[in-house]
């Protein structure tokens, strides 16, 4: 039977050009109207070391980047070795071989093998060896359908800039991967792809950053200042691009201390501001993300998970970041934590963000990780007028002789922020504590009062914004909290596990601080047992369940510095429903 | 904001400087009273950012809009400031602790950028708000509570500093002449870019050696024939020949602003798309 | 009847002398062999704002700062308008009048009021209107029987250097303060300290900070960097006067980020070297404190806390930086955090501190806080050579021509150090994820099992450590956790508890991280209730103890910038037994 | 350590460089084998200390010992080193955004303090680990990812900084020309105080402007009666008359190094008690 939904995955030395051709075949893919899902892992050097890219196509819906792989590419011997071991019977190998490459691959019963020389045919018969990358899409293409027109479509509009030249040999080398595998390859393997979808116009693919990019100028950011570090460095990409397009103001900074002072000022300004960054840039941020909270600056600060601690691994990807997000930073501080799924909610959860900010007047760090930064996805394209923008409560001098209450104790404990220019509504932020009247004030009543009000004004954002989503059956006898992009794969576990018919729920909450409590304690009371899968080492986020909820759960971490397969989790739901 | 000329005391906010008796602040805030008015200076249109420290209490006590941000930030905050609305008037305050010590690596980015804003720092050459440990511009030998046998460090020269990071103002100023510093002032809110003025201002709390006493021979203007647009010749004379505090603008360069540099970014930008945010999402199609 | 145990608060504006004089009725009092117990609050600004200096002195033992006061002594009417609420009946007002001074007392019922005209006295008889101060001290003592013998003693040795006269005006000063109250005042109160214990010799009277510093010499500390911060500043200035007569270095760095790098270079190059700051400052050195566990490099860092969040209530009282201690840092990285008690556990500790930094290669955070940082108390000298010293584990090459494991799997997961200058034994510390030889490693299996290491060398920390100190009935129906400073306050409310019938127990952590579970959770058990008192808004202790333990507690928290009255716990022990 | 001479290659770890084909730091290191060589240092007693970036993977590569820190920590990790074990020599290295961007803040402190180590840049005006945006030594104008309209910003001139600071050994080198940076580093190396050498060193992987080529025309060594104890004049000629890139020691001077103030220290402070720590104890008796 053929199966309409396969992985690939491409492995070889970082610099050969894995990740661009990844690029290449995935964009084609999602053109010719197939759902695709990627992900990929770089050396932490620039060059040497182990890259891969990985993508899975089908005509129908992806949640995941699956398991493991169908189809593995091997560029070079490293790559082979590497993966060697997650060759399964059933798995297909296509190798740079039988002559021209460094692999010799072992025999591996069950595993279908294909040898397509692409080393010699770039080198020998193309005279450019770069363009091996594009024999192997070709064999690629011509093995399991993938849409090679639409393939040779985007290469002509990609190497169009850099010449005729340029695309003609691509162009021809993708034809003789084709040509290779047809003369030479009998097909032995299952995967092909199906009829793709009508071609949906209003499909984009971008990678999660981008979309957290693309969130940002959908919310209408207008100022944002970052410092460059991996995984998070395509955000400002992106912007740096875009934002001067609309206006806005992009500003790379000394470091990310800078860069975050940067956005304070310009938020106090009025301008809606942001920064982007990963974890030793973060740990960097704690002392201004204090400011921003005891002076009530609304900013927003999307942090791309990686690897820790220190500069751990910082190519690879950890959900690790939560603890210092939700209690980093000295004394009582107030915060608001957001975590995104996957790149459709890179997108979305980054207008909430900023709509939270504003809202509460509070600096909101927005939690992404390393896989999804990196991977793309094709996502609906987003239509900003379906978007609601929440603004500041801003001030509005009446003209009498009254002094600006920067502070002032409202009902929503929210005070109207007066933005410098107008005649009435002068005051001094600052980070020592104050009075209503922004003045330093000293008195324990005002000191309680004022850290009653700065963590008061969060009391019903549960309420108000709608930040869980469950899935699954009612009285369940295992109910997953997932946080962060380990949903997708919980998502699939649970699909599959209910076609089993295992009776299993989900919960995934897309706020983390102030955390959902109503929606959790009720989750857990409709199910008999609580599973949080998460990557790290410490359970953080079933730590923070316990401590602000008292509800215990069973930890299932991995910390290796890749995402959950699926079938892990679905191995896990059986392990724990019958045990 | 009335049409009618402000006056010094104009500026002045409800809020009474907490400094010491014969704290050499009080003359910078009176002189930049003063400039104000003579500017005739909008305060509702401008922002005094400062850091922390007793010099960067500054903005408390003047009627405009101000941020008190954290030790060593005023100037990414400042920068955040002016970036996000070019119309507003900034300017910067603090000491040399905050400035140069764990603010210094800040210092010659806004300078490069030529970001418009005025830098004011008042060197006291101690930590007053801590009382009294040696601060970046204190004398080598200092003897204070965290050098107690006398400090092993050769001081730091901000305007020598500033001058190689590419200010395109660097002024000195001395608190005992708080006329001059209002006319440092003024020349540095006029100027266009990043104007840098350094400002001796004792602090006779904490520091018993860089009295006003002990200035009075020390300092002297420049040079008359000083050539503020010669470059290497103000370093030189930053570099303190002689040992003597010379007041006055050290350099001066009409160069582009950040901002003006920003405006042909996103001018440039705005050709590559008529289409705002759709046109944005067109690149994303596959 | 007479009661020997007195609560003075003196009060004043910042700059009157008020903290000095204190300090020397403090010294006078220990050095004649009284209990002293001190607490200090300065204005944030030089200048302008309010101070206070509270004494607690008795022949007996003393636990905590009392409640209240017994005494006020009131230095000008801004001092007497913040305190004149808490003139309760029986309490004493003593104050700068009736002429010469800005006060003017309204009706106090049952309270006790004597004038004395110090700043008349001071500026017209004395023509020294700075020796206000001691006036005063002159009037306290005659009429609470503090020794005023000792207290001229200490000024003569105080002030000697300053030249005879200076000396001669201040006993005049307290002279004139002594015959004003025996001509003019009848004492109507019954405060009065009793006989003073024989002189023990063994008696220092020390600041918090300065038992920290005390601490660190003991433990042979041989390097520090630090930057000024208040309330920490103390420990610097007090290691700057004598570290370097013992022969180590003490640097004032550019700020905390570069005074921890310091520090970490220094323990790589084989010394014991500690950093002290306050909250901002530990904000700061986020990113490097990952670092330093990644590498395994042993280092202290003591953060006095003070109010928070930014720049908060720099000269008042928290606990708030627990939470940061805790969790600071992005991914997940170890640490142990201690929280000190009181002085004498400021000098133990630290010295504890180092020996779990050495023992277990790992930055140890110490908790102190801004009260007890600045209080004074009467401390048994310590004798360092009863003191365990821990030293790390070196790494001894044996010459053969083996590649040095710097992160060895040894079977206690601690592996032996290499100390620069040693053939055999190079190796690059780094930040990145390494394997056991000391370059970088990316794969999954060795991540998992690094972390693990870092982690699981802790694992015993409890048995190995005795980390807590437990107190009371057996089984009582309220059992109290209490860390850091609060502690005082704790014993002796329980103490009165105890002493109405009350079965009240307590228990004191001084591991705050790894935390003590067994011990809490065998507490807990023999415990009918748990109240965790705490100077935080969040309860980041009962917090942490529900996350790590699932134990849920009664919440006891108060924030506004001063510590605990023992008082106050007492009715919420009685409010809590009997509802 | 045997007494033989050590070779270059003796040097070399077993850890292979992970730069680029073409990376201008192969020559760096190789020049530093050499100097070491030269030297007989002996590497057991000699700690490289880096921060994060593609230079300063530097470490990994020589047989000594070494710590890769934080971005930007190089140089406060370096100092702490050298004091805590004054025997041991301190190398630091790293690249432009490391020690002039994120870093910057450092530089002037280790300068005016004099710590006796050496400070090797790598400038390839851009950040190769995160390939490639702009640097802070960066042309103005340049495109790189994050400045795809060019750069906004005026470089950062390290050699200028580093003269002001009060560095008492700079020397600028390039990596096409390896012999000559041996022998600064041998020079550096030799050198007491702070000695900070800036070598310009092409990434061809990410900066297409600043390339070995481009530089060709552009590097010259220092005029050959150029004064090295002449402050003024080394800022004037490392503010970079007529766009060259000069090569060789702009300046050096012979000043107490920071461990011999420290040990001034030392011994007045030992003056002031015979008893150890029981005399600090008797400090607090009341
Ligand atoms: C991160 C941080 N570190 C340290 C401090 C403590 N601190 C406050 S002001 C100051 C130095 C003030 O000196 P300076 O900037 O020269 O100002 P001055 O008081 O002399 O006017 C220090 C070290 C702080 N507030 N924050
Ligand atoms: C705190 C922090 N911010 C950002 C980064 C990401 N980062 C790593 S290296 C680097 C810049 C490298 O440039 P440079 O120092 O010039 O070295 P090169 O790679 O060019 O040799 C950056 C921004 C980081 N590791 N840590
Ligand atoms: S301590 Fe010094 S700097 Fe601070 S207010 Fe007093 S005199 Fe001025
Ligand atoms: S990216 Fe540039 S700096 Fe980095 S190794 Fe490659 S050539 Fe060298
Ligand atoms: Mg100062
Ligand atoms: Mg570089």
């Amino acid at each position: 039977m053929a199966r309409d939904d396969v992985i690939i995955r491409i492995g070889g030395e970082g610099g050969e050009g894995i990740i661009s051709s990844g690029d290449i075949i995935t964009g084609a893919s999602a053109k010719a109207g197939f759902h695709v899902y990627t992900f990929k892992t770089f050396p932490a050097e620039i060059r040497g070391g182990y890259a891969m890219y990985q993508l899975r196509a089908s005509s129908k819906q992806i949640l995941s980047q699956g398991d493991g792989f169908d189809v593995f590419v091997a560029f070079n011997n490293d790559a082979y070795q590497v993966n060697k071991k997650e060759l399964k019977p059933g798995t297909v190998l296509l190798w740079d071989g039988p002559e021209g490459g460094d692999i010799q691959p072992e025999s591996h019963p069950g595993v279908i093998s294909y040898a397509v020389p692409m080393t010699r045919i770039a080198k020998d018969e193309l005279k450019a060896p770069k363009a091996k990358n594009m024999v192997a899409l070709g064999a690629i293409s011509t093995l399991f359908s993938f849409p090679i027109e639409t393939l040779k479509e985007n290469i002509r509009l990609k190497f169009g800039k850099k010449g005729q030249e340029v695309v003609d040999i691509n162009i021809r080398a993708i034809d003789m991967g084709k040509e290779y595998v047809e003369k030479n390859i009998k097909k032995q393997d299952p995967y092909r792809l199906g009829e793709p979808q009508a071609k949906d116009k209003d499909v984009i693919v971008i990678s999660g950053n981008e979309a957290v990019g693309l969130g940002a100028l959908a919310a209408k950011v207008e100022f944002f200042s970052a410092y460059p570090i991996t995984p998070a460095t395509e955000i400002a990409i992106m912007l740096a691009r875009n934002l001067p397009k609309l206006g806005g103001t992009l500003v790379q900074a000394e470091d990310e201390i800078a860069s975050l002072g940067n956005v304070i000022g310009a938020s106090y300004a009025g301008a809606k501001s942001m920064t982007a960054t990963s974890g030793p840039g973060l740990s960097l941020m704690t002392e201004l993300l204090g400011l921003a909270s005891i002076a009530e600056i609304p900013l927003v600060v999307a942090n791309v998970q990686r690897g820790g601690p220190s500069t751990g691994l910082p190519t690879k990807h950890e959900q690790s970041d939560l603890f210092t997000a939700v209690y980093g930073g000295h004394g009582d501080m107030s915060r608001i934590v957001l975590a995104v799924d996957n790149v459709e909610d890179c997108f979305h959860l980054t207008v909430d963000a900023f709509n939270l900010a504003e809202k509460y007047q509070i600096p909101v760090i927005l939690l992404s990780d390393g896989s999804l930064g990196f991977r793309t996805e094709g996502i609906k394209v987003p239509d900003p007028s379906t978007l609601k923008l929440i603004d500041r409560k801003w001030f509005e001098p009446k003209g009498g002789e009254e002094v600006y209450k920067r502070y002032e104790y409202t009902k929503d404990l929210v005070s109207p922020m007066s933005k410098p220019g107008q005649p009435g509504g002068n005051y001094v932020a600052t980070g020592l504590e104050h009075g209503e009247v922004s003045r330093p004030v000293y008195t324990p009543e005002n000191h309680t009062r004022m850290i009653d009000k700065r963590f008061g004004k969060l009391a019903n954002i549960e309420d108000e914004y709608k930040p869980t989503e469950r899935e699954g059956d009612e009285n369940a006898d295992l109910g997953i909290i997932s946080w962060g992009s380990t949903q997708g794969a919980v998502r699939e576990a649970l699909a599959r596990a209910r076609a089993d018919g295992l009776k299993v729920a989900a919960l995934y909450p897309k706020l983390i601080f102030p955390l959902p409590e109503k929606a959790i304690a009720k989750f857990a009371k409709s199910v008999k047992k609580v599973l949080i899968p998460e990557i790290n080492k410490q359970a953080q986020f079933a730590e923070l369940v316990r401590a602000r909820t008292g509800i215990d759960s069973i930890r299932y971490n991995i910390y290796g510095g890749l995402p959950f397969p699926p079938g892990d989790i679905y191995n896990k739901i059986k392990e724990v429903i019958r045990p | 904001m009335t049409a009618q000329a402000l006056q010094p005391k104009d500026y002045k906010s409800v809020v009474p400087p907490t400094w010491c008796a014969g704290c050499g602040d009080y003359g910078v805030l009176n002189s930049l009273y003063k400039a104000f008015s003579e500017l005739n200076i909008d305060y509702n249109n401008t922002v005094i950012v400062s850091g922390i420290g007793c010099s960067s209490r500054f903005p408390f006590f003047v009627k405009t809009y101000g941020i008190h941000t954290a030790h060593g930030r005023a100037l990414p905050v400042a920068m955040g400031v002016k970036l996000a609305n070019p119309e507003l008037r900034v300017v910067a305050t603090g000491g040399d602790g905050d400035g140069f010590s764990i603010g210094g690596g800040h210092v010659p980015h806004i300078c490069r950028k030529n970001v418009d804003i005025t830098y004011i720092i008042m060197d006291n050459r101690i930590y007053g708000l801590t009382k009294g440990q040696v601060s970046p511009t204190s004398d080598m030998g200092m003897v204070s509570s965290t050098t107690p046998y006398g400090s092993p460090d050769r001081p730091v020269n901000p305007l020598a500093f500033c001058l190689v990071y590419g200010a395109t103002f660097v002024a000195q100023g001395y608190s005992g002449n708080p006329k001059e510093i209002a006319a440092l002032i003024k020349q540095g809110m006029e100027h266009k870019g990043f104007s840098y003025i350094n400002l001796v201002s004792p602090c006779p709390t904490f520091n018993k050696t860089n009295t006003f006493q002990a200035y009075k021979d020390l300092v002297e203007p420049l040079p008359d024939d000083h050539d503020r647009t010669n470059l290497p010749r103000a370093v030189e004379l930053a570099l303190n020949p002689g040992g003597k505090i010379r007041t006055g603008v050290y350099f001066e360069s009409d160069t582009p602003s950040y901002q003006e540099r920003l405006d042909e970014i996103k001018s440039k930008a705005s050709k590559f798309t008529a289409a705002g945010f759709a046109g944005i999402v067109d690149l994303y199609r596959p």
